[in-house]
C-alpha cells in the first residue's frame, strides 16, 4: 500500500485533503451568509458582492494567485496585518493553499446555495415565523435544513475544486513538499520533467479516486435527505 | 525551474545522505518563483531558468553579494515526431516553413517563456522567422511544446535538449547553432536570507563534480 | 382581550379598506371568495405590511403606519392556522406540532399535545412527514400546531373546509371550549355559515374589500336585512336558553324567555347558558296550536314584521317572551294564515331541527 | 361511459383495497378524512402506480398491472381538479386555463372559454399570475382549466370545499349540466353530503380504505343503516316528480307519486323529471292532518319501519304513494304518537325545506 | 478607444468571446439533458456519468488539456474520427478552445441545473401531465420555465469559468495569435516577463469588465422570471 507512493507523494496527498478540507469547512459560512445576502437581501453594493464573488472564476488562476500574493503575502497588506494582529501566516504555509483553494472555488460554493435559496418556499419562513421563531431561527430550522441539498451540492463542487485547484496556489504559496505541495502541484512537477506521464498519472488517479468517494458519499447524503422530504 | 527536477532531486539527495541535512525544494515556473522572492518567500536559493527572472530578483536587493553565478546551459533543438525522422540542416535560410505545410511548429511562448524567447530569436537570425511566424503554436511551457510533438500533433518543435533527450515519440533532427541566439543559462544565487552553513554548502555542493554529472546526465550542459 | 383592525392597502385591481373590532371570543370574518379576508389576516398576523394602518391587540399596538411601528412576525405571537397547511416538510409530523414550542415563553398555560392530538385524530400520524398526509390530515396538523405555540390569538383562515361533518363536528366543540376556557381570542375566516352561526361572538362581513356589516353575532344573523348576505337559507334568530334538566329518553329540557325548549341531548350541565341558533327555514308557524305532531317545541309567539322579497317567500319576524325568532315561509301561506304585526301564532319546531352544531356556549 | 376501479395498495400504515363501478354521471366518493379517496384519484389519473389493480374506461384498459398495462397520465385524457389547486406560477391565468387546450384531440366538442370563465367568475383575472390570488379564486381556475382540457373523464378532489355557498350553488347547476348533457362521467370526492345529493348518480361510500358501500345515490341516501356514515343529519330519501306549474306567487308545483309538492321556483320547464332530496330531519309527523299551519306540503304516508338508536331520536322510513320518505323525530315523539309500522300518518313538509341545491335534474 | 488595446489584444478579446458564447451555447443542451438525467432518472452507470461531469473541476487544467489532446487530437481516436467523418478539426482552432472551455464549465453548468431541476415540484410536472401534455411537453412547458433561473446561473457560471479558462486551453489548442490566443493566455504572456502586470492587469480589466457585464444581465433576467412567478 504505501510503497507504490513515495513519501513525498503520500504527503501531497494528505496535504490536498487537509487543505481540501479546510478550505471548504473555512469558506462554509461565509459562502453561507453571502448566498443568503444575494438571494434574499437588498443592499448597495449587492452587485459589486456579486462581481466579486466571481471574479476567480472570470480571472486566470495566476492572477488570482498573484493578487493573493500581494495582497496576503509577507509584504502584501493584509497579509502583514493578519501576522501583526494575528500571528497568521499565509504566505508559503499549507494554510495560504487553503485560502487559494477557497477562493477559487468560493463562487461554486455561493451559487449552489443560493440557488437552493432563492428555490425555498417563502411561506414556510413565515409560518415559522408566526410560530414564534425570528428570522436567526427561522433560518436555522426552517431554510438551512430545506437547503442542505444546496448546501452539499455546494461543498461537494467546492471539495472538487480545492482538489483540482493548482493555477492560483502554486502562484501564492508556491510547490514546497510537505507544506504547500498538494496533489495537484506534484502531478505539475512530474509533467515537467522528462518521462514524468506516468507517476503524474498514478497521482492524478489518487486524486480522482478521492473526489469520486466524496461524490457517492455526497450523493448518498442527498438523496437521503430529499426523500426524507419527499415522504419516508 | 520545474525541468530540472529529476536532475536537482538527485543532487539534493545526494546531498542530504552526504550531509544529513534536507533540502526542500519548490519547483514552479521562475516567474513565479521570483516574484515570490521579491513578496518575500522564505527560500534560501534561486535557480532561474532565465536570466531576467534573476535579474528582477538581484533588483530587489535579494541576491547575496556575489554569489550569482551561471549553473547551467542547455542547447536548444529542433525535434520531429516519431523515431528515427530524417535530420533537418539548421542553417541560415533553412525552409522550415516548407517541412511544416499546413502544420504547426510546437513552441513555448515566445514573448515571455526562455525556450520560446530563445527560439524565436535563433529562428530570426536564422531569417526563417517570418515565414514560420504564423505556423507557431505556443504552449505555456517547454513540455506541452514537446507533448504536441510527441502526440504527432504538430509534426516539429523547438526544445530543450535536455527536454528532448528523454521522450521516446521524438527524435532530435536539428541543433540550434549556439550562435543563433543569447546564452542559454540558468542562473543561481544564494539569496540574502540564507543564513546558515548548510545553505551555503548546498549551494556550493551544485557545482561539485557529483551535480555536475547529475545535470549531465539530463541534457544540461555544465558552465561552471 | 380586544383587538382592534384598521386597514388600507391596494393591489393592483383590489383595494381593501376595513375598520372592524373584534372583542373577545371568536369574530369571525365571513366574505365571498376574493373578498380580501386572507389578505386581513396576513396583515393581522405581520405578513403583510398594509399601505396604511393601525392594528392593536389588547393594547398592544403591533402595527401603526403613522408612528412608524411595526411589530416584526415573531413577536406578535399569533398563531395562524393558513389556508394551505404550509407544514414544514422536512420535520415529522410531531415535529411540526412541537414546533412553536421552542420559542413560546414558558410558563404560560398552553395546551397539552396529547390532548390536541387526540382530538385532532392525529396520534397515529405523529412519526409520519408530512409529504404522505392526505388533505384533511395536513390541515388537522396545521391546527393542532399553531393551537400548540400558545398564541394570544388565534388566526384561522378556512381551519375546516377540507374537514368532513364528523370531524368538524369534533373540533368545533373543542374551539368554543379554546374560546370560553382559555379566553383566547379567534378571527376565524369562513364560508361556513353553521360555523359562523355555532362559534362566532362577533361576526365581520366582508364583501370586495370593505367591511359591509359588523357586530354581536346574535345581532347580525336575526336581522332580516342581513339574510341576502348571509344566504337565505342560513338566516335564523339566536335565542339564550338555560339547561333546566336533562331527561331520561335523551332530551335536554332548556327553559328560555321564550318558552320550554325540547333538544337532543345536550352536553352541557343543568344552569348552563346556552346559545341556540334557531333556523328561519326551520319554523314552521300555525294560527292554532297543533295537536298530535311530532313536533315537541311549539311556541306562543306575536308577529312583529313580515319582509317579502322577490322570490317566493316570506321572512317573519317573532318575538315569542321576549327572545326574538325568525321564520321562513311561503308567500302562498303568509296569505292563507292572515299573518300580519301583531297577529299570534305559535312557532312549531322539531327537537331534531336545532343541531348539536348550532348550540353554543356561552 | 363506464369506470371500473380495482384497486389494492399499501402504505406504511395504510392500506387501500377497492373495487367499484362507476356508471355514467357522477359517481361520488364520501369518506372521512384519510380514508383513501386521493389515493383511488390518483391511481385513476396515472399519478400512482398502485401495486396491483385493473382500471377501465369505456372499454379501455388504463391500468391491468398482470397484464403490465399502464397507459401514461398525459394518454389518460382524465382532467383532474386536485385538492391543492396546482396552477402553473408561471403562466397567467389564461394560458392556465388554456393550457389542457394544446393537447386536446382537435374537432372534439369542448366547453367554451368564455362561458367557462364567466360561470367561474374568473374574467378579471384573466391576466394574472396564480400568486396573488385568492383560495377560492386559485381553486376556481383549476376547476376551469380541468373542464377546459376536452377531457374523457372528471375527476374532482374536493373542488368546492374552498367556496363560499353563493358561489356552490352558481357551480352545481353547471356540473349538472356536464353530467347530464355533455355526458362526462365525473368521479367526484366530497365531505359534503349536500353535494352528494345534489349531484350523486352513483354513491361509493369509503372508510379506512375500503369501500363499505356502493350503488345509486337514492338508494344509499335513503337507506336508514347508511344514516350513520353519511351523517345523521344528512339521511334523507330522495324523491322523483315531475314539474307540472311554475305559479305565479313564485311556487313551482310538482307531481310525483307520494303526492303534491310546492317548492320554490324550480329553474326547468313543466314537465321535467326532477330528483328531490328531502332529509329525514325536515319531516314531520302528524297523526292527524295539521290545520292552519304554514307548511304547504301534507302527504299520507304509511310508517313501515321504525329504527331507534341510542340517542334521543328515532328515524322513521314511511311510504307515501309507492315513494320512499324518511323523517327523524325524537323518541318521545314516537312513542306519543305512537307510531309503528303500518301506521298511517301525515308527513309534513314546508316547501322552503327542500332548497334548491337538493334538486337535480335527472 | 481602439488604441490602448493593441490589434492582436483586440482579437484575443474577441477570440475570448466567440470562444466563450460558442463553448456555452454547445454544450446547453447537453449540460441540461444531463442535469436532467442526474436530478430525475435512475439509469445503470449514473454515478459513473456524475463522476465524470465532475472530472474536469478535480483534474489539474493541464491534465484536462492533456487527455482532451489526447482523444480530440489530430491523432486522437476521437480526433480522428470527427475530422474524417464530418470534417471537425479541433486541434490548433478556436473549436479546439471552445471545446476545452466547455469541458471545464460543464460541472459548473450541470449542477446548476440540475438543483434546479431537483427544485421542481413534481406535483405541478403531474398537473400538466394530466391535462395531455406528454413527458417532454411537460418538460418544455412547466419544468423548463421554472428552471429558468436555474438555467441563467449555470450559463452565467460557465460563461464566466470559460472567459477565464487558461491552462486546459493552452494545453489543448496552444496559443497561436487570432486563431487560439484567449485574453487568459495573453494575460498569463504577460506575466511571464518582468514588469508585464501593468499590460496584464489592463487585459485582466476588459475580462472583468465583459464577465461583469454578462453578470449583471444575467441577473436582472433572473429577477424578472422570478418577479413574475412571484406575481407581478
Ligand atoms: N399579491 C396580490 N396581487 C394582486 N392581487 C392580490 C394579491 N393578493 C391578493 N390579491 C387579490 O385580492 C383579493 C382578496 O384576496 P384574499 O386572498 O384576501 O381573498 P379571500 O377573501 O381570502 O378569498 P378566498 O375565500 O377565496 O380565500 C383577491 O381578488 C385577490 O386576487
Ligand atoms: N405516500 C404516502 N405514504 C404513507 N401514507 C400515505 C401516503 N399517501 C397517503 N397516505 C395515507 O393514506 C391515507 C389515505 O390518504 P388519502 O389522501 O387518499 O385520504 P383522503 O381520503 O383523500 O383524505 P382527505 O379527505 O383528508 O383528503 C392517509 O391516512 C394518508 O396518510
Ligand atoms: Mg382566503
Ligand atoms: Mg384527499
Amino acid at each position: 500500500m504505501t510503497d507504490w507512493l513515495s513519501p513525498d507523494e503520500w504527503r501531497a496527498v494528505a496535504l490536498s485533503l487537509r487543505v481540501s478540507a479546510w478550505a471548504v469547512a473555512a469558506s462554509l459560512p461565509f459562502g453561507l451568509l453571502v448566498a443568503y445576502a444575494l438571494a434574499r437581501w437588498n443592499f448597495w453594493g449587492k452587485q459589486v458582492l456579486n462581481g466579486l464573488v466571481h471574479l476567480p472564476l472570470i480571472l486566470p488562476p495566476v492572477v488570482t494567485g498573484y493578487l493573493l500574493l500581494l495582497t496576503f503575502g509577507r509584504r502584501g497588506w493584509l497579509g502583514q496585518a493578519l501576522e501583526e494582529w494575528f500571528g497568521i501566516v499565509l504566505a508559503f504555509r499549507w494554510t495560504g493553499a487553503a485560502l487559494a483553494a477557497a477562493v477559487m472555488a468560493f463562487p461554486l460554493m455561493v451559487r449552489a446555495m443560493r440557488l437552493a435559496i432563492e428555490a425555498v418556499d417563502p411561506r414556510l419562513e413565515q409560518a415559522a415565523g408566526t410560530l414564534g421563531a425570528s428570522r436567526l431561527w427561522v433560518f436555522v430550522t426552517v431554510t438551512l435544513p430545506l437547503i442542505l441539498p444546496g448546501i452539499i451540492a455546494g461543498v461537494i463542487l467546492a471539495f472538487a475544486k480545492a482538489m483540482g485547484e493548482f493555477g492560483a496556489t502554486i502562484t501564492f504559496v508556491s510547490n514546497i513538499p510537505g507544506q504547500t505541495q498538494t496533489l495537484p502541484s506534484a502531478i505539475y512537477s512530474f509533467l515537467q520533467v522528462p518521462g514524468g506521464e506516468t507517476q503524474a498519472a498514478r497521482l492524478a488517479g489518487v486524486a480522482i479516486a478521492i473526489a469520486m468517494a466524496a461524490l457517492l458519499v455526497s450523493e448518498w447524503v442527498s438523496r437521503a435527505v430529499a426523500r426524507r422530504i419527499a415522504g419516508s | 525551474a520545474a525541468s530540472m527536477k529529476t536532475a536537482l532531486d538527485a543532487v539534493a539527495a545526494d546531498f542530504q545522505t552526504a550531509t544529513g541535512h534536507t533540502v526542500t525544494i519548490s519547483y514552479a515556473g521562475s516567474n513565479a518563483l521570483a516574484k515570490q522572492i521579491i513578496e518575500g518567500a522564505p527560500a534560501d536559493i534561486f535557480i532561474s531558468a532565465a536570466v531576467n527572472w534573476m535579474d528582477e530578483v538581484e533588483k530587489a536587493g535579494l541576491v547575496a553579494d556575489g554569489s550569482r553565478t551561471d549553473l547551467l546551459g542547455n542547447t536548444l533543438v529542433l525535434i520531429a515526431h516519431g523515431k528515427g525522422a530524417a535530420p533537418v540542416a539548421i542553417a541560415p535560410g533553412f525552409d522550415l516553413a516548407g517541412l511544416l505545410g499546413d502544420n504547426k511548429l510546437a513552441m513555448a511562448l515566445v514573448d515571455s517563456v526562455p525556450a520560446g524567447q530563445y527560439g524565436k530569436a535563433a529562428l530570426e537570425s536564422l531569417g526563417v522567422w517570418p515565414a514560420v511566424e504564423p505556423l507557431v503554436a505556443q504552449s505555456d511551457n517547454v513540455r506541452a511544446a514537446l507533448a504536441l510533438v510527441s502526440t504527432g500533433e504538430a509534426p516539429l518543435g523547438i526544445v530543450y535538449a535536455s527536454d528532448a533527450a528523454a521522450d521516446d515519440n521524438v527524435t532530435v533532427v536539428g541543433t540550434f547553432p549556439a550562435d543563433s541566439h543569447p546564452a542559454i543559462v540558468y542562473p543561481a544565487a544564494l539569496l540574502t536570507g540564507a543564513a546558515d552553513a548548510a545553505d551555503r554548502a548546498f549551494f556550493e555542493a551544485l557545482s561539485s563534480d557529483a551535480a555536475d554529472a547529475r545535470f549531465a546526465a539530463e541534457g544540461f550542459a555544465i558552465l561552471n | 382581550m380586544t383587538l382592534s383592525v384598521q386597514l388600507a392597502h391596494r393591489f393592483p385591481g383590489f383595494t381593501l379598506d376595513v375598520e372592524f373590532a373584534a372583542p373577545e371570543g371568536v369574530t369571525v370574518l365571513f366574505g365571498h371568495s376574493g373578498s380580501g379576508k386572507t389578505t386581513v389576516a396576513n396583515a393581522v398576523a405581520g405578513l403583510l405590511r398594509p399601505d396604511r394602518g393601525r392594528i392593536v391587540l389588547g393594547g398592544d399596538v403591533l402595527l401603526d403606519t403613522e408612528q412608524g411601528t411595526d411589530l416584526p412576525v415573531h413577536r406578535r405571537r399569533i398563531g395562524y392556522v393558513f389556508q394551505d397547511a404550509r407544514l414544514f416538510p422536512h420535520l415529522t409530523v410531531r415535529q411540526n406540532l412541537t414546533y412553536g414550542r421552542w420559542f413560546a415563553p414558558s410558563g404560560a398555560p398552553g395546551a397539552e399535545m396529547g390532548r390536541i392530538t387526540d382530538l385532532l385524530g392525529i396520534g397515529p400520524l405523529l412519526t409520519r412527514r408530512p409529504a404522505g398526509l392526505s388533505g384533511g390530515e395536513r390541515q388537522r396538523v396545521a391546527l393542532g400546531r399553531a393551537i400548540l405555540s400558545n398564541p394570544r390569538l388565534l388566526l384561522m383562515d378556512e381551519p375546516l373546509a377540507a374537514l368532513d361533518d364528523a370531524r368538524k363536528a369534533e373540533i368545533l366543540p373543542y374551539l368554543e371550549r379554546l374560546r370560553d376556557e382559555v379566553r383566547l381570542p379567534i378571527l376565524y375566516v369562513s364560508h361556513s355559515m353553521a360555523e359562523v352561526a355555532r362559534l362566532a361572538t362577533t361576526v365581520v362581513l366582508m364583501e370586495a374589500g370593505r367591511v359591509t356589516a359588523t357586530g354581536p353575532a346574535a345581532e347580525i344573523l336575526a336581522d332580516p336585512a342581513m339574510a341576502p348576505a348571509l344566504g337565505l337559507r342560513e338566516a335564523g334568530a339566536i335565542v339564550t336558553a338555560t339547561v333546566a334538566a336533562h331527561e331520561e329518553d335523551g332530551l335536554t329540557r332548556l327553559e328560555s324567555a321564550a318558552g320550554t325548549l325540547f333538544l337532543p341531548r345536550v352536553a352541557a350541565p343543568p344552569g348552563t347558558a346556552l346559545r341556540l341558533r334557531i333556523l328561519a327555514q326551520d319554523v314552521m308557524l300555525a294560527t292554532a296550536r297543533p295537536e298530535a305532531i311530532s313536533a315537541l317545541n311549539i311556541l306562543a309567539a306575536t308577529v312583529e314584521d313580515i319582509r317579502i322579497g322577490d322570490g317566493p317567500g316570506a321572512l317573519v319576524r317573532l318575538r315569542a317572551g321576549g327572545e326574538p325568532l325568525l321564520a321562513r315561509v311561503t308567500r302562498r301561506s303568509a296569505h292563507a294564515l292572515d299573518l300580519r304585526p301583531g297577529r299570534a301564532v305559535f312557532a312549531v319546531l322539531k327537537a331534531v331541527s336545532v343541531a348539536q352544531e348550532s348550540v353554543g356556549g356561552r
